[in-house]
């Protein structure tokens, strides 16, 4: 009987400490900078035009194929008068949410930093009645970044914390 | 005499399904339980609701891509599962892997050892028929492990952190404090289970003596793990063939003697407590900063023809990756060698002739993974 | 070990340092190959011999290889499917590989499981994934697919891997696709 | 035939009528009572909150969950026996509540009192093992029909020591009326002379009410809720409500005859409102132990369950009747069955240990292969 005697003893420990239950819908826990919720696309504010150029390379890395990029030539190029480096420029971007397995390959590919995991709590909350309502546009993969709602962490292969 | 009264009566064995949507099976396994009475005559289990096809898939991917997969095919200790992936890959390209990034990769495998195996003593209490307390108990350790995860890798479950050569970015700075806070609270729940299941009778007279399997035959059926250990065999790949820097720490295989149920449980128990020192022993040895991969890494990872069997102690058991490749960039063939695979080969064994709540338990002490076991 | 030593074959007669000279032992009287792999010795052995040479492998005092790690396929198209047998011992702590391997208009090889019980469930898979017939097995049925789906073998390289379906219900798509 | 019920002279059926029909009410509210507090409670042995958001502390919690059940289509299984299955729930749920006509709430308040209260009591509390049976048989579902058997096989095993531990304690009072038994108790209340029968009856208590560590028939992880698998709606609630009813009749029966019920230890003089608080109190420990073991102890298995009733509580339980019958007929101290009974306590306590730490059946072996040191 000693060991039921101490069983008991250690749920009646438990009943005097403090619940560890986070309130979940309500209190949203703090996401730590690396939290990887779905891929979005980043906003350049200087020149107010996508990061992005198009250049094909995540989708060509990603592992479960589901992005569409489409580029064209950048309407706001120094050649024709614009502000922009940027030679092409993207023009359609679909990724769809309910494919993507979320491995960050895409971030790691991309040259121009165009391209972070959501780590807002925003990107992690995303049901839906229709799972055509998951592939995203670029206007929707943008919305956050123009609007300045995200701290993005772009990481670098084999970065050290020097 | 049996025989004779099952004639008169015309009685017939009854067959239970159990699975795939019972609540004791932890997925999708399917058992059909024949019963007499009470009695488990025979135990014919069912597989593969979870296949995906990850080794075809890992087929048509590069090196990189086939990390999320493998994540996927253990998902209660998936660092453990990435880790054999990179190191074939590393021990077929001949990388070198730095030996920061070596200790790290130690410390989180152990680290999703105990969360892994919290999730064990969880599921397995509430198997025994405590009402959801260990559950919670389980859970809730396992919520600070997957939290620090969480702050190092970003996800909570599918890490993708590990990569061919090292480790994908560095830890965070404040890397072996949160560790230690963490392991210290691993620590309490290791004690809370201790007090709850490992004296109470009642759960000693569930456990002891039943879903008995013998040295020889463990070996036999090629079981693994702390279910291999339980019944006496010293079998640790971590000891037996150190990779990482396990051959410079010191911990004790642990082994039980009675190769039952409740060994299996004591087994995995005192392992917890021996991985919190293989942490705390990494923890001291581990360089504060220094490279995480290799000086040159190429674009795209390209192995020699080859092949390589790559075996780590993942929670349950020898996780193997067969790699064959012809010198490209993805896999030749890859095969996961599931340990629970194997050790649920050993369900009908241990099974047969004991009481449906005992089959029950039985099958919770093996721990299987079903996304493991069926790949 | 560096890329290039993986990938230089060592000389058939240098097996000095592996556990080669007593597996030639042990199989005297087998057709027998090695070949030097990254981690462990990997030993040839034709088809008809490779029950009779596992079974010598453990029964042998020296090496007792007792324990089946891991048993697979391996499609080499046009050569065929290899059989390969992941061998260790769990006293003497070494590792061995056998292979054998079947030509493709005939898939049979004896089950392994009259030698290691373990074998089962492993034969089952690797029978229904490549459709090599293990002659003798106890248990013949699918493990992982369903139970009449015998005559698909999904990791022949034959067998083509799914388009990723671009629609993933009736008239749904990427909204205007190559617009 | 009238009797008085506040102050009115009315017929006597009518009386009992109405006052049944208050208990059916009150026992509703308090089983949703019963039911947030063991949510809340467990939740707590837990470390979490448990129902917080219906209501303040989610009071309503019951409340919402009883109106999903009402409003829940009510499924019957195609080849289940049709009148076996509906029938099953009412003769889970009747007995229950009819038990309640003998329960001494507070002074000069039950529904009838009878002088053979205890033994209607207990065979009242055992009929509804007919409808377990019938849960399990009629459900054409072969976790009903275990679960179903398991709950025959363990009630009436566990009857037995239950309805002995109350003999001996009715042995020792005198009398079978409930009412007279609480108003022997103003100055000691029997569990200190009868404790072993006490322990034997709260075990046995907690076997017929199906809770843990003896709830096989509705094991969650070995039988999916057992006989009522199949039930849905207002079934099911049905079920639950008689479990809990059930539970708090048990618990003021313990209360009432081993803890002194409404009187000990502040006498009769104790106005109405604060003997209903004593009973609660006294019913409510009782229901907290209940709940704390429920949190903490695993299931026994049916053989375990089987052999520990016949093997252990029965034997003990009958020797305290022979003790009892042997000092009340020569007309010893009483001082000695208490101390008898706490012999029996420890007797309990020790055979119970013994039996759960018998060595096992399979022989401790050295490992097969050699360990060497790491």
């Amino acid at each position: 009987m000693k060991g039921i005697a101490r069983s008991l003893m250690t749920t009646l420990s438990t009943f005097s400490r403090k619940p560890v239950t986070r309130d979940y819908p309500n209190v949203h826990k703090p996401l730590p900078e690396r939290d990887r919720a779905f891929p979005l696309l980043l906003w350049d504010q200087d020149i107010d035009e996508p990061f992005c150029t198009g250049c094909h390379a995540c989708e060509r890395a990603c592992p479960v194929e589901c992005m569409t990029v489409l580029m064209k030539d950048n309407p706001n190029h120094k050649t024709v008068g614009g502000t922009s480096t940027r030679r092409k420029i993207i023009d359609k971007f679909w990724i769809d949410y309910a494919r993507c397995m979320r491995c960050n390959i895409c971030v790691e590919v991309c040259n121009f930093d165009a391209i972070a995991m959501n780590n807002t709590w925003t990107g992690h909350e995303m049901s839906v009645h229709d799972r055509k309502d998951l592939v995203i546009d670029l206007q929707g993969l943008l919305a956050q970044s123009r609007a300045g709602a995200i701290k993005e962490w772009v990481p670098v292969l084999g970065q050290t914390n020097e | 005499m049996v025989t004779e009264r099952a004639r008169e009566f015309d009685t017939q064995d009854l067959l239970i399904n159990v699975g795939p949507q019972h609540p004791s099976t932890h997925g999708v396994f399917r058992m059909v339980l024949e019963v007499d009475g009470e009695l488990v005559k025979d135990v014919i289990p069912y597989i593969g609701y979870l296949h995906r096809g990850a080794e075809k898939l890992c087929e048509t991917m590069d090196y990189r891509q086939g990390i999320g997969f493998m994540d996927r095919t253990e998902y209660l200790a998936a660092f453990n599962a990435e880790l054999s992936y990179v190191m074939a890959v590393e021990e077929l390209a001949g990388l070198e892997v730095p030996e920061r990034a070596q200790w790290i990769r130690m410390i989180l495998c152990e680290l999703n050892r105990l969360s892994s195996h919290f999730m064990f003593l969880g599921a397995f209490g509430v198997d025994t028929g405590v009402m959801g307390t260990p559950f919670i108990y389980g859970w809730r350790e396992r919520e600070m492990l997957i939290d620090l995860f969480e702050e190092i890798s970003g996800d909570r479950m599918m890490y993708a952190y590990f990569r061919p050569g090292g480790l994908a970015w560095d830890v965070t700075r404040n890397f072996k404090e949160r560790v230690r806070e963490v392991i210290k609270s691993s620590a309490q729940g290791i004690k809370d289970f201790d007090g709850l299941f490992t004296e109470n009778e009642i759960f000693v007279a569930r456990t002891k003596g039943i879903g008995y399997i013998s040295a020889e035959d463990a070996i036999d059926y090629g079981m693994s793990g702390p279910s291999i250990r339980a019944s006496g065999v010293p079998l640790d790949v971590r000891r037996d063939e150190p990779y990482l820097k396990y051959s410079e720490v010191d911990f004790q295989v642990v082994t039980g003697q009675h190769g039952d149920v409740f060994d299996r449980y004591a087994c995995r128990l005192q392992e917890m407590r021996e991985s919190i020192k293989i942490i705390e022993q990494c923890l001291d040895k581990m360089a504060d900063t220094g490279p995480i991969m290799p000086e040159k890494m190429p674009r795209m990872l390209r192995t020699p023809p080859g092949e390589v069997y790559m075996r780590t102690e993942a929670p349950r058991g020898e996780y193997g990756i067969y790699l064959v490749s012809n010198g490209g960039n993805r896999p030749y063939r890859l095969k996961v060698r599931s340990a629970c695979l194997s050790n649920l080969q050993a369900l009908k064994q241990m099974s047969v002739g004991l009481y449906v709540a005992d089959a029950i338990l039985v099958l919770g002490s093996i721990d299987i993974v079903l996304s493991e076991v069926d790949r | 070990m560096t890329s290039e030593e993986a990938t230089q074959p060592v000389p058939a007669n240098d097996f000095s340092g592996t556990i080669w000279a007593e597996v030639d032992r042990a199989l005297s009287g087998i057709t027998a190959r090695p070949e030097a792999g990254v981690k462990d010795v990997i030993v040839h052995i034709p088809r008809d011999e490779v029950i009779a040479g596992l079974r010598r492998l453990k029964a042998d005092a020296a090496l007792h290889f007792d324990y089946l790690r891991c048993l697979s396929g391996i499609d080499r198209e046009a050569d065929g499917i290899e059989v390969v047998y992941h061998l260790y011992s769990t006293d003497k702590k070494h590792n061995l590989t056998v292979k054998t391997t079947l030509p493709m208009d005939d898939l049979n090889v004896a089950t392994a499981t009259t030698v290691w019980r373990g074998a089962n469930w492993l034969e089952r898979e690797t029978a229904e994934m490549f459709g090599v017939r293990f002659t003798g097995h106890p248990d013949p049925r699918t493990l992982l697919m369903p139970e009449d789906m015998t005559d698909v073998h999904p990791l022949l390289k034959s067998h083509p891997l799914a388009e990723i379906e671009v629609l993933q219900g009736e008239g749904m798509g990427y909204p205007e696709e190559g617009a | 035939m009238t009797t008085s019920l506040w102050g009115m002279d009315i017929n006597v059926w009518a009386n009992a009528a109405i006052r049944l029909q208050i208990i059916v009410l009150v026992m509703t509210v308090v089983v949703m009572g019963l039911i947030w507090a063991e949510r809340r409670i467990l939740g707590r042995f837990q470390q979490r909150i448990g129902p917080q958001k219906t209501g303040p502390f989610g009071l309503l919690q019951s409340v919402a969950d009883a109106v999903k059940l009402v409003g829940k289509e009510d499924l019957r299984p195609k080849n289940a026996d049709p009148w076996t299955f509906e029938l099953a729930p009412f003769l889970v749920f009747i007995p229950i509540f009819m038990g309640f006509v003998v329960v001494p709430f507070i002074a000069g308040w039950n529904i009838s009192v009878l002088e053979l209260g205890l033994l209607y009591f207990v065979a009242i509390s055992s009929v509804n093992i007919v409808g377990w049976v019938m849960a399990g048989w009629g459900s054409d579902n072969r976790y009903a029909m275990i679960g179903g058997l398991r709950a025959a096989a363990q009630s009436i095993s566990y009857e037995l020591p239950l309805v002995l531990s109350l003999v001996s304690v009715a042995m020792f009072a005198g009398t079978m009326n409930l009412d007279e038994m609480v108003r022997q108790q103003a100055a000691v209340p029997y569990i200190v002379w009868q404790p072993m029968a006490f322990a034997i009856f709260f075990i046995a208590a907690l076997a017929e009410l199906n809770r843990a560590p003896f709830d096989i028939p509705v094991g969650e992880s070995e039988v999916v809720g057992g006989p009522f698998v199949e039930y849905s709606g207002i079934r099911w609630s049905m079920f639950m409500l008689a479990e809990y009813a059930g539970l708090f009749i048990m618990a003021i029966i313990g209360a009432s005859v081993f803890l002194g019920g409404y009187i000990w230890p502040f006498g009769e003089e104790l106005g109405r409102g604060w003997q209903l608080m004593l009973i609660s109190a006294k019913a409510g420990l009782i229901i907290f132990v209940v709940f704390w073991i429920r949190a903490s102890l695993p299931r026994l298995r049916i053989d375990q369950l089987m052999g520990y009733s016949w093997k252990v509580l029965l034997p003990l339980v009958l020797l305290q009747v022979l003790v009892n019958g042997l000092i009340l007929v020569n007309g010893w101290s009483e001082v000695i069955l208490g101390v008898t009974g706490l012999a029996g306590v420890v007797a309990l306590v020790t055979i119970t240990g013994r039996a759960a730490n018998r060595p096992r059946s399979i022989l401790a072996r050295p490992a097969a292969v050699k360990v060497e040191a790491a």
